[in-house]
């Protein structure tokens, strides 16, 4: 079954690093010490939280990737079944990806593509 | 089991004489996941040596050349000490999501191999939706990326594990569309079907212009998914220590190298599928030697990682937002236009046919 | 079709999912928690649709189809949420509902 | 354009008209020739009447049927008897009255004469309706413009007053409006369509336990604005706070929609209903006439005075219409009548002297004969009239009322007679004090010897008012016979 | 399919090439000449408006999942109208506060879309279909809730439309995916074949019906309508009460009458309890606003209830009574919107108190909004009066004398706080008045139909027995 398969590499995933890091605890040498738990900063101590709010262009993106990743999923059953259907489908998807590259467009020209 | 691995249908059989019918199943899987495991593994530590060796060159330098024949056991020798090494972390961590985050980066690139057909029947997975899985699969190792720049808990791992998430799903745009504007050609998202349509040529060369174009932005925006130079502000050493997994070391730090190299392999992998015919050998001269395959696809991927390794030292890295630019700006629009263009040609047949 | 799970389980599921969605909605304090609980309502019913087509009517996609459209509608919804959020968050600095809430009886 | 539409029509144009007004003396110019041509129209209908009855054998004349809503049947339909002529006629001078009391209204004189008209529309159209959905629509007319009129032109608690009066109106308007929907759906009792019409409806058997329903429910509709006695409490605050010709139309016409209403719909289009509930009706309108009398005597303002006495003498006209036969019914329409005349004379006479004196507290006047004569003997008339002396219409009303109640035989009619009867007497008593407190004895406050006697306008008003009244006191014969000749059907459908 | 066949979606075709134009202008203007975008705008949809009343053939597109016939193209028409006389009354908020900020072409393009998915919703053949309709239409709405970016209402408001209408869509098509199970279609002519009463067709009904009680904000899914109102901009509070409310009334009743027919007697009692609770609940509450946009959120909440008075009877008479109450409150309560926004657009005043003393200083508004008030409380000859007792008759011709007892009885309450208004701008004295002011031509135009329109429908009858030959569609 297909589906079993996905089980199957999803456990040889998980146990691979279940797995390495056990045998990596194992075999390591240990030492601790204060400075060692602090985070990595360039050796400066860390000021201030770190989560904080970022910058809204990341989510920005984000938006802009929600809308056009869930087009492809339009797409694709489109492009499957398109030498099928042909001239209908064309048209169709003509006015679909109009709309579409309007929205790219309107989002480019509103400045959201501008990384500030 | 519906794997059509040849090998284990002979194992299987062997397997159903000793013992009963469900164990001989579960043992079949378990001796395919340790076989991809040990693909995996060595997968990941030659294309680490093998990305030495290409930077030695471009650099004029050797490269490894101590531990092994010409080196060739550096890589394995790095992995043990990277096995031997302490698994550190900081006090602030969020230690849940820090530990979880490598476990989905292996896992989603191993069930990305999963689906890659090296040859005509060794093929863990053939789903009939095998683009769309490998689409999805790939989005969800953003997530162990953003987990570990959160969970750790370090500005530089955070700022990069941001800059990682919006590359990442922006470039994931262009992969997805320029893989669709293959699939116009196919009429299927099926690996083995995919393959088959280009047992008269391949499928770059079936949709010609606007096939060239996918290629082209596939292979950018697949290098930018994998997060490589010149795409790979996300570690940017000088800037971010080593961006979101500065705060891994050890094995931990292990499973992000060799994801990524997995990943880059993946890529590699799905662009010779799709645009080269996969495992069919050109002009079907190896036709009558189906076992060749496997070294026609394995051949072809590491031309194709090749170029991957070449962009790295041919461009500078890009700033974030250049990066955007580019994607959003240009590769976005210009694959919607390969589209349709696409589609023209689809539908008025003017394909290349043999 | 998944053999030995017969319908009424996925359903089960489906239903429970459904109510921790609405549990969710009513007593989440925080805006972002509401939203992921709204959908988990719409996953409920997207599975509702998938697996209902799949076990009762397979002749037809009706319901594939139509779980198709409820992704990319809660797709938009929560885009559009996510952009609102943000907006009252810069203005509040809060997503908590008590925070932000203004206007009452 | 027939003769009765033009009722509905010209109080549009002279409101249209009004609206282009400026200021004060121009719209009470045009309030007035409207009125005036109203009034004119008003006396022309009642000769056109007696002629047209004397050859035409049907009991509405002048109807006109135009179908409105077809899919509803909702015609307008229009048509009048002797009931709707005498009353549009007592509206008719009402109103021309009111121009005149109202002649020195500074405050938005235009919206004032424009509410005025809209109400006096909502009246001659529900009069002249003979179907249920515009005498209905009509109905509502009449009552929404009283908010406006309290509200702004009003004083004391006048704000209240309008709101509780608006209010219990409108929702009496729903009893009525579901007693209408109930006849309506029960008009196809005998196979025919649905309708409206009243006067098709009167011909449909309606089921009896449909009858016992709605009847109660319609009556209390309209009777709530003639004043029924549990539901009687917007009238005395409405009335003393109402503006001086608000309060005259109001008691002198509005509140007779009620008892016309009752009449035409409630008890003509379910008798059955009538006669099974009438014994509860009589106990609350009798209980009506004699608390409101009772309660007129407790007062010392003289509008809640009068607006009480109004409650007592509406109770009346509801009380003579459930005896159900010809004499108390002819009482019934006749006291309508002379009441509408009395009570606006009364309330004319009121503002008169408030706006004099500033106060209508009687405790706080007295001697006003000496001074305002013409006033205070005008006064006295009215009080006469109210209290039923013969020789004014007051007299010929009660007396059909009471004839025609004796008749019943049974014990319960008898007591209820008797104790109706008995509020004549406390009539006279608190009219008598307000005549004895305020217009005889010593001037009590010393500004008042310099009131100023009533001016023109005013002495039309009140001669506009009186002469109707004395004019039916001393020759109600005609006015019996042509409202005898109407009460032809309801004998028929009732008895 | 022929393409030509694509002309039955006539208005859905225009509106979408209408605001796609909006689009690329908004793309190619450049910002200093955006306030031509307003004028470019209502003078589109003002041709799109004309040319709906073309005349329209009946019939289904897309395999039965779009379909039109006499009355869904009326509703469309009346919506049209509704849109732009509600679009001339925003022109000068747009222009004046809306425009300098750059944002204004968004303002049409999200409510054209809006308009469109209201236009599917009505056209829908099947259950995907109205989906996407009702989404489509609710959300861009909850954008222009939020609108004002600087007035945290604003978002506070958009944020809480959103969450619930995702609520609201969510349960209802967690019972759509139950009708789906006993019917195994999601078309509407095969679902009237096969459903029945079962419990889960019923459970499935009652979750649907919750979607969509959501959206004409009926009890008890009207917890969102007065904050939401009161955070958005006027225009938008007025659409949402208006134009959205219209359309979802319009097409509960398509559902109600055509494809859950079979399940009336189900709907019948729901229907029963939800409209005494809306009408109740949302006169009460009303009762004690101050703000005039929370005060007419719930004037229209209880308006709701009294639609269910026609939604009630399932027959020919209630389908037309129910179009035609729609089609009066429409132009109602725009007039009374309109004037609420012409004098929050002046002064920023929204309360009931500031408008103590309207009439001495603006005569014209003050006639406008009382009006307005009296169509909305059913006060003759206004048109208001016309639409309640058709209802209230429809209501009765099934015998539900008491329900129709009740609902005048609301009609009183309501007129109490109707009067309210009438009593601040006539009876009281203030201070502080709003200022005289005149309007602008779009408003003084956006005003002047609705009056006419209010003054007009009521008398006016062809016009209803128009409404009921269309009518007759559904049986």
């Amino acid at each position: 079954m297909e589906s079993e398969a996905l089980i199957v590499f999803f456990l040889a995933g998980v146990a691979l690093v279940a797995g390495a890091n056990f045998i990596s605890n194992l075999i390591s040498h240990k030492s601790d010490n204060p400075q060692k738990r602090e985070p990595y900063e360039s050796g400066m101590p860390t000021i201030g939280p770190t989560w904080v709010q970022f910058k809204v262009g990341y989510y920005l993106y984000a938006i802009l990737f929600l809308i056009f990743d869930v087009e492809i999923a339009f797409l694709v059953p489109w492009a499957v079944v398109f030498k099928d259907l042909g001239t209908v489908a064309f048209i169709e998807i003509i006015i679909f990806l109009v709309i579409l590259g309007l929205g790219l467009a309107y989002a480019w020209r509103k400045g959201a593509l501008k990384w500030q | 089991m519906n794997t059509s691995l040849s090998i284990t249908e002979n194992i299987q059989d062997w397997l159903l004489t000793i013992m009963p019918a469900s164990a001989a199943s579960i043992t079949a899987m378990a001796l395919i996941a340790v076989a991809y495991l040990t693909f995996f593994a060595l997968a990941g530590l030659f294309l680490v040596l093998m990305e030495r060796k290409v930077a030695a060159r471009f650099q004029l330098r050797l490269g490894p050349n101590r531990v092994g024949y010409y080196g060739l056991l550096q890589t394995l020798a790095d992995a043990l000490k990277l096995v031997s090494k302490e698994l550190t972390g900081t006090v602030k961590a969020d230690k849940f999501l820090y530990n979880l985050a490598p476990y989905f980066v292996i896992i989603t690139a191993l069930m990305g191999l999963a689906v890659i057909p090296f040859s005509g029947s060794i093929q863990a997975f053939d789903i009939n939706i095998g683009i769309f899985f490998l689409i999805a699969i790939s989005s969800v190792g953003v997530i162990g990326i953003l987990l570990a720049g959160w969970g750790s808990n370090n500005k530089f791992a955070m700022i990069g594990a941001m800059r990682s998430g919006v590359q990442t799903i922006s470039y994931e745009l262009s992969v997805g569309l320029s893989l669709l504007t293959m699939i116009l050609l196919t009429g299927s998202l099926q690996l083995s079907e995919i393959v088959a349509i280009q047992k008269d040529g391949w499928l770059i060369v079936q949709g010609h212009i606007p096939a060239l174009i996918a290629f082209m932005i596939y292979m950018i925006a697949g290098t930018a998914e994998t997060n490589r130079a010149p795409f790979d502000l996300v570690e940017a050493e000088s800037e971010l220590g080593a961006g979101f997994h500065t705060e891994y070391s050890g094995m931990k730090f292990a499973y992000f190298f060799l994801a990524e190299f997995i990943n880059m392999f993946i890529i590699a992998a799905i662009a010779v599928t799709i645009f080269f015919g996969a495992w069919l050998s050109p002009f079907g001269i190896t036709d009558s030697l189906p076992w060749l395959g496997v070294f026609w696809f394995l051949g072809k991927t590491l031309v194709i990682v090749f170029l991957m390794m070449w962009f790295r030292w041919t461009f500078p890295r890009l700033r974030i937002d250049q990066l955007l630019t580019l994607e959003w700006k240009y590769l976005l629009p210009l694959n919607l236009m390969n589209i349709v263009l696409m589609a023209l040609i689809v539908w008025l047949n003017l394909t290349i046919q043999f | 079709m998944i053999p030995g799970i017969s319908i009424t389980e996925i359903l089960t599921v489906t239903s429970i999912l459904f109510f921790i969605g609405v549990y969710g909605f009513i007593t989440r304090t925080n805006l972002i928690s509401i939203l992921i609980s709204v959908e988990l309502i719409l996953n409920a019913s997207v599975i509702n649709f998938v697996v209902i087509n799949k076990y009762l009517y397979p002749d037809m996609l009706q319901g594939v189809v139509y779980s198709i459209f409820i992704i990319a509608v809660a797709a938009a919804e929560t885009a559009l949420a996510i952009a609102i959020i943000f907006n009252l968050y810069k203005q509040t600095s809060s997503v908590e509902v008590k925070e932000t809430e203004t206007m009452k009886y | 354009m027939d003769i009765l539409s033009l009722f509905v029509l010209i109080p549009v144009l002279v409101i249209i008209a009004l609206v282009f007004t400026k200021g004060l003396h121009q719209a009470r110019l045009v309030a007035m020739a409207g009125s005036l041509v109203q009034l004119g129209m008003a006396i022309n209908l009642l000769f056109a009447y007696i002629k047209e009855s004397a050859v035409n054998e049907n009991v509405f004349v002048f109807t006109r049927d135009i179908v409105w809503f077809e899919q509803l049947n909702i015609h307008y339909n229009i048509g009048v008897d002797g009931i709707s002529v005498a009353l549009i006629l007592l509206t008719a001078i009402v109103v021309l009255a009111g121009v005149f009391i109202s002649w020195k209204t500074y405050d938005l004189p235009k919206e004032f004469f424009i509410s005025l008209l809209v109400l006096a529309t909502g009246v001659y159209g529900f009069f002249i309706s003979i179907d249920l959905f515009t005498m209905f629509l009509f109905y509502e007319v009449a009552v929404i413009p009283m908010y406006l009129l309290i509200g702004i032109w009003g004083s004391g608690p006048k704000e209240y007053s309008a709101m509780k009066l608006t209010l219990m109106l409108m929702g009496a308007s729903a009893l009525l409006m579901v007693g209408i929907l109930g006849i309506y759906f029960n008009s196809n009792a005998d196979g025919g369509a649905l309708t409206f019409n009243i006067l098709e409806i009167s011909k449909v058997n309606i089921p009896v336990e449909a009858q016992k329903l709605f009847f109660p429910l319609t009556f209390i509709g309209f009777a709530v604005l003639g004043a029924l006695f549990p539901f009687h409490t917007w009238s005395p605050d409405g009335h003393a706070s109402a503006p001086t010709a608000v309060s005259m139309l109001h008691a002198g016409v509005l509140m007779k929609l009620g008892g016309y209403g009752v009449f035409r719909i409630a008890m003509f289009l379910l008798p059955e209903g009538a006669m099974e509930w009438s014994w509860f009706f009589i106990s609350l309108s009798a209980t009506g006439v004699i608390y409101g009398a009772f309660a007129a005597i407790r007062q010392t303002d003289l509008k809640y005075i009068n607006a009480y006495s109004s409650v007592s003498h509406l109770g009346m006209v509801l009380f003579a219409l459930l005896m159900l036969n010809k004499t108390a019914w002819n009482g019934a329409i006749l006291q309508s009548l002379s009441h509408g005349f009395m009570t606006a004379l009364f309330f004319a006479l009121i503002g008169m002297i408030y706006s004099r004196t500033h106060t209508r507290d009687i405790t706080k006047l007295g001697g006003l004969l000496k001074v305002i004569p013409f006033i205070s003997v005008i006064y006295v008339i009215a009080g006469l009239a109210s209290l039923g002396l013969p020789g004014f219409s007051g007299f010929v009303a009660e007396m059909n009322i009471f004839v025609g109640a004796f008749q019943h035989e049974a014990m319960f009619y008898r007591v209820a007679t008797i104790i109706s009867v008995s509020a004549i007497v406390v009539t006279a008593v608190y009219i008598l004090r307000v005549v004895g407190i305020m217009l005889m004895g010593p001037v009590k406050n010393e500004e008042f010897l310099k009131l100023p006697q009533a001016t023109w306008y005013e002495t039309t008003g009140i001669m506009l008012l009186l002469i109707p009244m004395v004019g039916i006191g001393i020759a109600p014969y005609w006015l019996s016979e042509m409202i005898l000749k109407s009460l032809q059907p309801f004998i028929q459908g009732l008895l | 399919m022929e393409l030509s066949s694509f002309f039955l979606m006539r208005h859905e075709l225009l509106l979408l090439i209408l605001t796609l134009l909006l689009v690329t202008a908004e793309i190619l203007i450049p910002n200093h000449k955006k306030s031509s975008v307003v004028h470019l705008a209502l003078f589109l949809f003002g041709i799109h408006t004309a040319l709906g009343f073309l005349s329209l053939e009946e019939s289904s597109l897309f395999g039965g999942m779009f379909r039109t016939n006499d009355l869904i193209h009326f509703f469309k028409n009346v919506l049209n109208i509704g849109v732009f006389i509600l679009l001339l009354q925003s022109a000068d908020w747009l222009e004046e506060k809306i425009v300098a900020q750059s944002r204004g072409t968004e303002f049409f393009i999200l409510m054209f879309f809006s308009l469109l998915g209201m236009y599917f919703m009505i056209s829908a053949g099947d259950f995907l279909m109205f989906y996407i309709g009702l989404e489509l239409s609710t959300l861009p709405v909850a954008a222009l809730v939020a609108y004002d970016l600087m007035n945290r209402r604003s978002s506070e408001g958009g944020i809480k439309l959103i969450l619930s209408a995702s609520l609201a869509s969510g349960i209802s098509l967690f019972g759509i995916s139950m009708l789906y199970a006993t019917t195994g279609s999601i078309y509407f002519d095969e679902v009237l074949k096969v459903i029945t009463t079962t419990n889960l067709s019923v459970i499935g009904f009652v979750l649907f019906f919750a979607g969509l009680a959501f959206k004409i904000s009926l009890v008890p899914f009207h917890f969102w309508t007065a904050d939401v109102y009161e955070g958005a901009p006027i225009s938008v509070a007025s659409y949402l009460s208006v134009i959205s409310k219209g359309a979802a009334a319009f097409i509960l009743m398509i559902l109600l009458f055509t494809v859950l027919k079979p399940l009336m007697e189900v709907w019948e009692n729901l229907i029963y309890v939800i409209a005494l609770a809306t009408m109740f609940v949302g006169n009460l509450f009303a009762l004690r606003q101050q703000n005039m946009k929370r005060f007419l959120a719930f004037s229209s909440i209880a308006q709701a209830g009294f639609i269910l008075l026609g939604l009630i009877t399932g027959t020919q008479l209630g389908t037309a009574t129910v179009v035609y109450f729609v089609l009066i409150y429409i132009f109602s309560n725009l007039a009374a919107f309109g004037v609420v926004q012409a004098i929050s657009l002046k002064t920023g005043k929204e309360n009931m108190d500031d408008y103590n003393g309207l009439y001495k200083t603006n005569p014209r508004l003050s006639l406008v909004i009382l009006l307005a008030l009296f169509s909305l409380a059913g006060i003759p000859p206004v048109a208001g009066f016309f639409g309640k007792f058709f209802l209230f008759t429809a209501a009765a011709s099934e015998g539900y004398y008491f329900l129709v007892f009740l609902a005048v009885v609301n009609v009183t309450i309501s007129l109490y706080y109707y009067l309210l208004v009438v009593r601040a701008m006539f009876l009281r004295q203030s201070e502080d008045p709003v200022p005289a002011f005149s309007n602008k031509l779009y408003m003084r135009l956006g005003l002047a139909i609705t009056v006419i329109g209010i003054l007009v429908l009521g008398l006016y009858s062809p016009l209803y027995d128009y409404i009921f030959t269309l009518s007759g569609v559904f049986n």
